[in-house]
């Protein structure tokens, strides 16, 4: 493992992450097992633990972020330098050979139940009574050998990381673009355009009105609301990413057949890459945590004032990424079309 | 904003020795308003202590609740609990100050992690020492006081929030007259802001100073039928 | 006793000394990024050595050395860049 | 003006109870964070400096090789050799080797080929005339600087004209400059021969292609070194070293871990007091706070005087102790170039290896004091 300081830095954000983890996914499991709401020591100190696990738990998730920002910038920014032939992190994840992208996919499943569980707890710690106790340890219990895969597979990806061997790194963006070309669909690059360039508008509208309809106060069908939102936030991640790579980063590049994802994380795209992903980030967290919250303020009468509060800021969130998905997008490709007067696809 | 500090069939028991439950409580009822005194009387071990720190959520009754404007705090979790006695002004028997801060760094100490600014802390911290005659002693170590000192400090702790409910345990301990006048005419003046104040006492010039709107005997952790005043 | 520090002088100077040293951490800190930034500013002058030798190695070793020129090195001879020279290992 | 008396004058507070073992994990921190960082930022600066001082140099090296090693070039062909190579921009023959001073230091004589292109740095030296680097030692034994240097044909000693100063030392240090003709005697080099060949290309990118096609149009067996593979050996040599040099950290982490423990004790110890807090209000969340608070008021300046003592050790006027003691330079080191992203990086990397373990190891234990509940302090019947 070459002692880059940004890869230190991951280490060090992830050893504490998995200390913080074991001691908090420890006390959940006694949690499920000893929770009863009476008087005894042990309850008492199963309380107090509870609590500490809560903090502990939290910081755990904040180190985990922090690990992976870091994780990308180093992949986007530092390392290509170091890999022979790798000119972004398309070369670098090579280099890694193939466990750069799964420990990526697991840091973001290892969030995702992270930021459940953190909303069920932070509900939960609102209420004197505790009513969501179980329910947030479970999701802890489940997040802690996720979270545990994720390091384990991040420090292998890193331990591997061959800065020896020259990789071709723009040559697979260019073999995927013709791999796709030549797959019996012998279209030109516009019509194999034509399904992202309608989808993602039609996802990003179909997800706004969702938002707006959800932003709306009360009424007996506001559950029915954000489930909508839910099931939008989720189909729009990943039709505004593969839109995105396959179709909108071209007016960013200015050249058609570049399907690269960690090029727009280059300074020489203003770092666009960041903003982008971070709005598709931003929606994919935030629309189910409005259902999610939505459904918790009806199932426990004490939690309704704090769980509408967070689905209002929740609903919120989603239309912010969406509105930056869409300015920085779509915006390009407008500002390319009315400067040109044609479509980069033709 | 008046409040009610109620008590229903309240037990409290502990682990006596060779493991067979000991009854420190048990069945206890009352029920008392803001802006009123409560005096629970007693001989030593009678439960005084145990019954003020229950009602200070300070315990967690094995049996039956306490309820505070009809809400049972005792079946809150320890965090809310942690959060509900920053309305409440606790005096132990023992003083229990930290012995190397200050007198006015241990009256202090329950206004640190409130979202207050500075001067409303020290002035609330001035003002509570003056009131009990413990300005001189401000930047003395608690090591260095006598009896009375350390309780009257314990007082001023309690009191320097403002607390809406204030449990004191002997407050009287340790006092000459002169300074008893101080810690009575404290105790009125908190009832007269619209506090709840319970005493557990066994000083009879607290008694009869007029300040007890209620008092209540305890016998053996029971409550003394037909005793209140 | 009107101001914090009589009311709780032990407390204000705790808080003072950890503020200045923190502050003296930061000042020291920056100012001797500013000797490394300004330590730096002279390096046109190896730039226009490096342009005018043509030179693809620099100093950070002795003369002689491995580290001197390691992309010099050859697989089946010492360091010897010129035959006939004294060995200078 | 009335200080704030909220938490973190609090835990001032706390620290100022117990000062001893505040200073000492200070400290250890503090050395814990120079010796990493200082290695660190040592790599982080030569690769830095590496990369953008070689940039201005040539892309490839081309060397004949034969079975006991380099064989010198004939000078005008090998240029026009790589001239007729797609992409090549330019060439231009070499003269340098390394040879002996009277003094027996090692030196590295270069023989000024293109005047024209010397002219950036002063007046070429003539025949019989040398100019030094700041490194080289000189014999001013009668008035005029001397040097004498060892070659192939026997001793020969030149009258110095310039000694260049330190700002050069990252390129010259110990470089001997030379008329064309004293460098080939000095080297044992004939008339037409040069030591190497050095090409430039039009592209960076095409640097490893134009390799292949540089060797293929060599008659004769040659090695060609690109600039990133020359750059990537020097660094990768150095950061060999420097990993070496980590374990001197290994002292370090232990007296840190013995501070862990006494972390650990003391946060046993202060229990009661913490039930103490509980029972005046406080909530778990504030006395983790307390405590996190007083571990970044001992940890966060130890860690920027421990950056700003690698800062110093690298760049300061003491730069020449871990530039002797790591990499055996001889003499004043040369002042190294950081870029503000690569130092960025190291600060960040170090204090997340030192700071966040810190932080959890002390969360840890503040966190289970912190679960303290006043009853624990009741049942001592002390209340």
């Amino acid at each position: 493992m070459i002692p880059h300081p940004l890869v230190l830095a991951v280490l060090g954000c992830d050893l504490g992450a998995l200390l913080l983890l074991l001691y908090a996914g420890w006390v959940a499991a006694r949690v499920v097992t000893n929770w009863q709401a009476d008087a005894t020591p042990e309850q008492l100190r199963l309380e107090r633990q509870t609590e500490a696990a809560g903090l502990a738990g939290s910081a755990a998730a904040l180190l985990s972020l922090l690990g992976s920002l870091v994780l990308v910038v180093a992949f986007a920014g530092a390392l290509p330098g170091l890999v022979p032939g790798a000119m972004c992190g398309t070369g670098v994840l090579q280099a890694t050979g193939g466990r750069g992208e799964r420990a990526l996919a697991l840091r973001l499943l290892a969030l995702l139940l992270l930021g459940a569980w953190r909303l069920v707890a932070r509900l939960d710690a609102r209420t004197p009574r505790a009513p969501l106790v179980r329910t947030a340890a479970r999701l802890l219990l489940l997040a802690v050998p996720v979270a545990l895969l994720a390091g384990l597979d991040t420090w292998r990806a890193l331990a591997a990381l061959d800065v020896h061997t020259p990789v071709d790194c723009c040559a697979v963006v260019y073999r995927h673009a013709h791999e796709a070309a030549a797959a019996g669909t012998q279209q030109p690059a516009t019509l194999r355009a034509v399904p992202w360039i309608v989808a993602s508008p039609l996802a990003a509208l179909v997800l706004g009105v969702a938002a707006l309809a959800a932003l709306r106060r009360g009424g007996e069908r506001s559950a029915r609301r954000t489930g909508l939102l839910a099931l939008a936030a989720l189909a729009f991640a990943p039709i505004a990413t593969l839109a995105l790579v396959r179709v909108w980063s071209a007016y960013h590049y200015g050249v058609l057949q570049h399907h690269c994802p960690w090029c727009l994380l280059l300074a020489t795209h203003d770092l666009v890459g960041y903003p982008l992903f971070f709005a598709i980030l931003l929606v994919l967290f935030e629309g189910p945590t409005a259902w999610l919250a939505q459904r918790l303020g009806e199932r426990h009468a004490e939690l309704a004032a704090a769980a509408a509060a967070r689905t209002r800021r929740a609903t919120w969130g989603t239309l912010i990424g969406l509105a930056l998905y869409v300015a920085l997008a779509f915006g390009p490709a407008l500002l390319w079309r009315w400067r040109h007067g044609v479509w980069l696809h033709g | 904003m008046s409040s009610v500090l109620e008590c229903r069939q309240v037990a409290v028991q502990r682990a006596g020795a060779g493991g067979a439950p000991r009854h420190l409580l048990d069945g206890i009822d009352l029920r008392a308003e803001s802006g009123t005194v409560l005096a629970l009387v007693g001989a030593t071990g009678a439960g005084k202590t145990t019954l003020l720190h229950t009602l200070a959520g300070l315990l967690r009754p094995s049996a039956g609740e306490v309820l505070v404007d009809g809400e049972a705090i005792s079946r809150w979790t320890s965090a809310h609990r942690d959060l509900w006695r920053r309305r409440v002004g606790i005096l132990f028997q023992g003083a229990e100050l930290i012995d190397d801060l200050s007198v006015a760094e241990n009256v202090l100490a329950p206004l640190v992690p409130r979202q207050m600014p500075a001067a409303q802390k020290h002035d609330a911290c001035a003002d509570t020492l003056t009131a009990l005659d413990l300005a001189p002693l401000a930047a003395r170590p608690a090591s260095d006081l006598s009896g009375g000192e350390r309780q009257r400090v314990a007082l001023a702790r309690a009191l320097v929030g403002a607390p809406a409910f204030l449990f004191a345990d002997e407050p009287s301990a340790h006092q000459d007259d002169a300074h008893l006048a101080l810690v009575v005419g404290q105790l009125a003046a908190a009832r007269d802001r619209g506090a709840l104040v319970v005493l557990a006492t066994h000083d009879p010039r607290l008694l009869d100073a007029g300040l007890c709107d209620q008092v209540v005997r305890l016998v053996a952790g029971r409550r003394a039928a037909g005793a209140d005043a | 006793m009107n101001s914090a520090d009589e009311l709780f002088p032990r407390l204000a100077n705790a808080r003072r000394t950890v503020r200045l040293l923190l502050l003296a951490a930061a000042v020291v800190a920056v100012s001797v990024t500013m000797v490394a930034w300004i330590g730096t500013a002279d390096r046109a002058v190896p730039a226009r050595c490096v342009r005018a030798l043509a030179l693809s190695t620099l100093c950070f070793a002795p003369a002689g050395t491995a580290a001197r020129c390691p992309a010099a090195l050859h697989a089946a001879v010492d360091l010897r860049f010129v035959p006939g020279a004294p060995g200078s290992r | 003006m009335k200080a704030p008396l909220g938490l973190f004058a609090w835990a001032c507070r706390q620290i100022a109870r117990q000062p001893g073992t505040a200073l000492l994990t200070g400290i250890t921190i503090c050395a814990l964070v120079t010796a990493s960082a200082t290695v660190l930022l040592l790599e982080a600066a030569f690769a830095a400096t590496a990369r953008e001082l070689l940039g201005a140099g040539p892309s490839h090296v081309v060397r004949a090789v034969d079975a006991t090693g380099w064989r010198p070039l004939i000078a005008g062909t090998a240029a026009e050799t790589a001239r007729t190579v797609v992409g090549v921009t330019a060439a231009r023959p070499r003269l340098w080797g390394v040879v002996r001073s009277a003094g027996g230091a090692a030196v590295t004589a270069l023989g000024v080929v293109d005047p024209a292109e010397f002219a950036t740095l002063g007046q070429a030296p003539q025949q019989g005339q040398a100019i030094v680097g700041p490194g080289v030692a000189l014999d001013a034994a009668d008035g005029a600087p001397r040097l004498t240097l060892v070659a192939a044909g026997g001793s020969r000693t030149f009258v110095v004209t310039t000694q260049l100063d330190a700002a050069s030392g990252l390129a010259l240090h110990d470089a001997v400059l030379l008329h064309a003709d004293d460098a080939r005697t000095v080297l044992g080099l004939g008339p037409e021969q040069a030591s190497d060949l050095a090409v430039w290309v039009y592209h960076d990118a095409e640097q490893a292609a134009v390799a292949q096609e540089l060797a293929a149009a060599f008659a004769g067996a040659v090695r060609v070194t690109t600039r990133t593979e020359a750059i990537g050996a020097a660094i990768a040599g150095f950061a060999r070293e420097g990993s070496l040099r980590l374990l001197l950290l290994v002292p370090a982490t232990l007296a840190l871990c013995l501070l862990l423990v006494v972390a650990v004790r003391r946060g046993r110890s202060a229990r009661r007091e913490l039930g103490l807090y509980k029972a005046l209000g406080w909530s778990t969340g504030d006395l983790v706070r307390l405590q996190l608070y007083g571990a970044l008021a001992v940890s966060v300046p130890a860690v920027l005087l421990g950056l700003a003592g690698a800062g110093w050790l690298v760049f300061g006027p003491a730069r020449s102790w871990p530039a002797q003691w790591l990499f055996a330079w001889p003499g004043r080191a040369p002042v190294l170039v950081l870029t503000p992203a690569a130092g960025l990086q190291v600060a960040f990397g170090v204090a997340s290896t030192v700071l966040v373990p810190w932080l959890c190891a002390t969360l840890l234990p503040a966190l289970r004091s912190a679960t303290v509940d006043p009853q624990d302090l009741l049942r001592g019947g002390r209340a």
